[in-house]
């Protein structure tokens, strides 16, 4: 065990924390802060694992990946806000509807 | 000319050409529908190209930049592939000219760009060889579907595109966690390397579990369905057609990718489990959908029923297991893009889609009607179409298995289909008195359901031709058909 | 930012109850606990393709790793990323209308610092673009820090003048994909693959590439921000 | 040599469990400008992780977009919910709340 695993139990920790937060609040502000964090969990163990090789450089695809993964998230992110504040505009609350319309 | 012909990339020419064509259409925003349909056609002779080009010189590969996997990034397409892309490509050119007349201006300038991307990544992520390529299509795609759904406006269609991002970017990230545990096991990300160097382990297991959930999320799996029917529903018609009949079945491919070639065949308990829960959501999606008042309700819990269908050849895991299944799915885009065209005119012509107020369609949109009936024999499974070929080779696939039990799901299945289609049709011919002021539906759109309702019959009448397609590259493993 | 809250809206209104919570809970604390076992039994050496990259860095055109790798080796990647970010930008502009606030009056503080920092990110957006071929930095740092210099300018009520709000707008928000898609095509007309570059010119299609790119994501990260899409001329 | 290592540890321990809590405060406060705030301090000390885990390009590309421009993009949409608030309750009375049926 070297501290690359403890980076990369964190990022799975962020993971099921991210989880856990976006399936228990309402708020659509906080479950898209929930994703974002999830998304952090995911990029913190694929960088973390790959500085597994002791004294070498780290393999570098894995940070090309989370690069591509941390633009990714920003856009998503963006296109979320605004999604969220058509929804509160449209019915008054920044939450998922519980009633289904069936 | 064959030579040239051959030393063209289609499949390239396939990913690039969409993207392009968004391209144009955001810059030239005032001519954007004249320039989304000659893309579509561009695309459609793109497919068609690829079609030739796998059908004469087998699976193709093509390695991006020249590297080739393990570094580069590869293109891979064989009969699976191919049936995808093409019948995304006729799909695709139906929902353009329907969407040529079901926009106004307004709409339009902002529905072109994202519907080319959403193509360009559709055809992106059938041809990607590479798990985290994969990745980013994904996110293309689901992002591109969502701004879609968004388009309709009105608080059901934008709380329906709230809930259906946070599901995608949820089912992305569990997914690319397990790519991140499938790298970091094996150094690479090619699904043929992966392929070769698989072994089990702990980690390979997570990945599995990871990779197979955030997919069933993205293909609303029973029980993993609840996003779907508001999502489809609310969407403008178009765009309701395009995510049943296609966007849901790019995650439930990727899968199948990886069930077929990564995953390790260890797992026939959790085959069981997805056929189970496929057996579930026929049922359950059959019955909610009959349930429904509203028209567009209706025909997306038929989405959560058919892909229900899909599941069920992972527990038979057979040759004729998968063909029925990939029937199923090329079956099902062509005659629910078709059905919900259909109810597109319905809703545009009335300005409603209560089932209960159908009165009149039947005399002034016949062709829509004819359309939607049509579409419902291959959801039923009635011969001639398409769905009938497909149900015939699960229920083949499971009486040989022996697994009889999948044989009374089919039945109860086209059961439910049959009171669903027929409820519809039933008050479309209920004779009333003119109650609302009926507007006129462009002849392009009427056509575009009903073609594409035609094809998917069709599809019952060719079946040698894209069984024998599927063939190709041999996706489903060596095993003969016997 | 002011920090007045309305707590009525701010509060959750839906309570999830609390056995579902304990259930999820230990559900998710399984999850975490058989993550971490995967993880923790993976190899302490690494399988990866580093090795790949460095042998094959010389063709490259680059000396960072990670610049070879985003924008040679799996640049197809980054094209379609190009277009992720365009898609989000017309998602966001195709919700409609955003009711825009706090039209006036930034204060002198922002104004004066926006004067002094904009001029300095996009010297640091020029630089990291620029260093990106042999150190840390490159297309996205630079388009990010452009991006975070155009959002400062939005903040000190800075606006697109409508001249430039249609299409050259448009044509800047393109850029980045557009030379890619272009740059990808030319060189299958010549013969080659797909981004296939020739070793000797490399260096220089990257770094075009990553120019137009800087800038496009700069562009949409700001536009991103704004919100709604900038009254433009008659053009719209 | 051992000392460093140990130093080393405890800073990775420290930064794991830093990044953890700011998550979870993050997530969990129940003032949401008091979240968001939270939330770019954790895109910053992710920022420093990367530069632990020598990965300097991620680190340059998550202190810019991570922590900032995603952080603006947070506190913007923050400021719309807030200004919607209140044109909403000048609006009430011709804009009726949308109900299912």
């Amino acid at each position: 065990m070297s501290h690359v695993f403890l980076y990369a139990l964190v990022g799975t920790g962020l993971f099921t924390l991210g989880l856990y937060a976006l399936i228990v609040h309402t708020h659509l502000l906080r479950k898209i802060l929930a994703i974002n964090v999830m998304g952090s969990g995911v990029f913190l163990v694929l960088v973390a694992l790959a500085a597994r090789a002791r004294g070498a450089a780290p393999d570098p695809v894995p940070h090309a990946m989370v690069i591509t993964g941390i633009v990714v998230a920003v856009s998503a992110t963006a296109l979320a806000l605004a999604l969220m504040v058509r929804v509160r505009a449209e019915t008054g609350r920044a939450e998922l509807s519980e009633e289904r319309p069936e | 000319m064959a030579l040239t012909m051959a030393a063209i990339p289609w499949g390239v020419m396939a990913i690039l050409l969409p993207l392009a064509g968004a391209m144009a259409c955001f810059l030239s925003p005032r001519r954007a529908s004249p320039l989304g349909l000659i893309t579509a056609l561009g695309v459609v002779a793109c497919a068609a190209g690829l079609g030739w080009q796998v059908a004469e010189q087998g699976a193709q590969r093509y390695a991006i930049g020249g590297w080739g996997a393990p570094l580069g990034i590869d293109l891979y397409a064989d009969g699976l592939s191919l049936l995808m892309l093409m019948v995304t490509a006729v799909v695709g050119l139906g929902i353009s000219v329907y969407s040529s007349g079901y926009f106004n201006r307004e709409k339009a300038v902002n529905f072109w760009p994202l519907w080319m991307f959403l193509w360009s990544a559709l055809n992106a992520l059938f041809l990607s060889a590479d798990i985290f390529n994969l990745y980013v299509t994904l996110e293309l795609l689901g992002l591109a579907a969502v701004a879609l759904v968004a388009l309709a406006g009105g608080a059901d269609a934008l709380t329906g595109a709230m809930r259906y991002l946070l599901v995608s970017l949820l089912g992305s990230l569990a997914y690319l966690l397990g790519v991140a545990l499938l790298y970091h096991s094996f150094g690479c990300l090619d699904i043929a390397l992966l392929a070769e160097r698989m072994e089990p382990s702990p980690a390979v297991m997570a990945a599995m579990g990871l990779m197979s959930a955030g997919l069933l999320l993205k293909t609303a799996l029973f029980p993993l369905h609840f996003w779907l029917p508001p999502a489809h529903a609310s969407a403008p018609a178009p765009v309701s057609a395009l995510l049943s009949a296609l966007v849901v079945k790019a995650s439930f491919y990727i899968l199948l990718r990886l069930w077929l070639d990564v995953f390790p065949v260890t797992a026939a308990g959790l085959g069981q489990l997805l056929g189970l829960l496929g057996a579930a959501a026929v049922l359950w999606g059959g019955l909610q959908a009959l349930r429904q008042t509203r028209l567009k309700m209706l025909i997306a819990y038929s989405t959560v029923a058919q892909l229900g269908y899909l599941f069920l050849a992972f527990p038979l895991g057979s040759n004729v297991a998968w063909q029925g299944a990939l029937y199923l799915l090329l079956s099902h885009a062509l005659a629910k893009a078709a059905m919900f065209m259909a109810a597109g005119n319905i809703l545009c012509f009335g300005g409603h889609d209560r089932i209960a107020d159908l009165d009149r369609v039947a005399q002034r949109l016949p062709l829509s009607l004819a359309a939607f009936g049509l579409a419902g024999v291959s959801i039923m499974g009635l011969p001639p179409s398409g769905g009938f070929i497909a149900k015939w080779l699960l229920l083949e696939a499971a009486m040989r298995s022996g697994q009889w039990w999948w044989v009374i799901i089919l039945i109860l299945g086209g059961l439910l289909a049959a009171a669903y289609v027929f409820k519809v049709i039933g008050y479309a011919f209920t004779q009333a008195v003119m109650t609302h002021e009926a507007r006129a539906v462009p002849a392009t759109m009427e056509w575009a359901a009903l073609v594409l309702a035609l094809v998917a019959i069709l599809l019952g009448l060719v079946a040698p031709w894209p069984l024998a397609l599927m063939e190709i590259g041999l996706p489903f493993g060596g095993e003969a058909a016997g | 930012m002011k920090k007045t809250m309305n707590p009525k809206s701010m509060t959750e209104s839906g309570k999830i109850r609390t056995p579902f919570r304990l259930l999820l809970m230990v559900l998710l604390s399984a999850l975490a606990a058989g993550l971490g076992y995967a993880v923790s039994t993976l190899s302490s050496q690494s399988p990866g393709s580093g090795e790949w990259v460095a042998a094959n860095l010389e063709t490259s055109g680059v000396s960072n790793p990670v610049t070879a790798v985003l924008l040679n080796f799996r640049s197809y990647d980054t094209l379609l990323e190009m277009g992720v970010l365009l898609v989000a930008l017309l998602g966001v502009w195709s919700l409609g209308g955003i009711p825009e606030q706090r039209e006036s009056s930034p204060g002198p503080v922002l104004d004066t610092l926006s004067r002094l920092l904009v001029p300095v990110l996009i010297l640091v957006a020029g630089y990291l673009l620029w260093v990106g071929a042999h150190a840390p930095g490159g297309a996205f740092q630079a388009g990010s820090v452009l991006g975070a210099a155009g959002v400062l300018l939005l903040l000190a009520g800075w606006r697109l003048d409508a001249r430039f709000a249609g299409l050259p707008l448009r044509i800047t928000l393109t850029t980045g994909l557009g030379v890619f898609v272009v740059v990808g095509a030319v060189l299958m007309l010549v013969g080659r693959r797909l981004l296939e570059y020739p070793p000797s010119f490399a260096g220089a299609l990257i770094l075009l590439i990553e120019a137009a790119a800087t800038l496009s994501i700069g562009m949409t990260l700001a536009a991103l921000f704004l919100g709604s899409r900038p009254e433009a001329g008659p053009d719209r | 040599m051992e000392a460093v290592t140990l130093l080393q540890w405890a800073f990775d321990a420290v930064l794991g469990f830093a990044l953890l809590w700011l998550a979870w405060r993050a997530l969990a406060s129940p003032d949401l400008f008091l979240a968001i705030v939270l939330f770019i301090a954790f895109g910053l000390l992710m920022a420093l992780a990367w530069v632990r885990l020598d990965a300097p390009d991620v680190a340059l590309a998550e202190a810019a977009i991570g922590a900032g421009l995603t952080g603006a993009l947070l506190l913007a949409a923050l400021a719309r919910l807030e200004s919607n608030n209140e044109t909403k309750a000048a609006h009430e009375k011709d804009h009726e709340p949308e109900v299912h049926d």
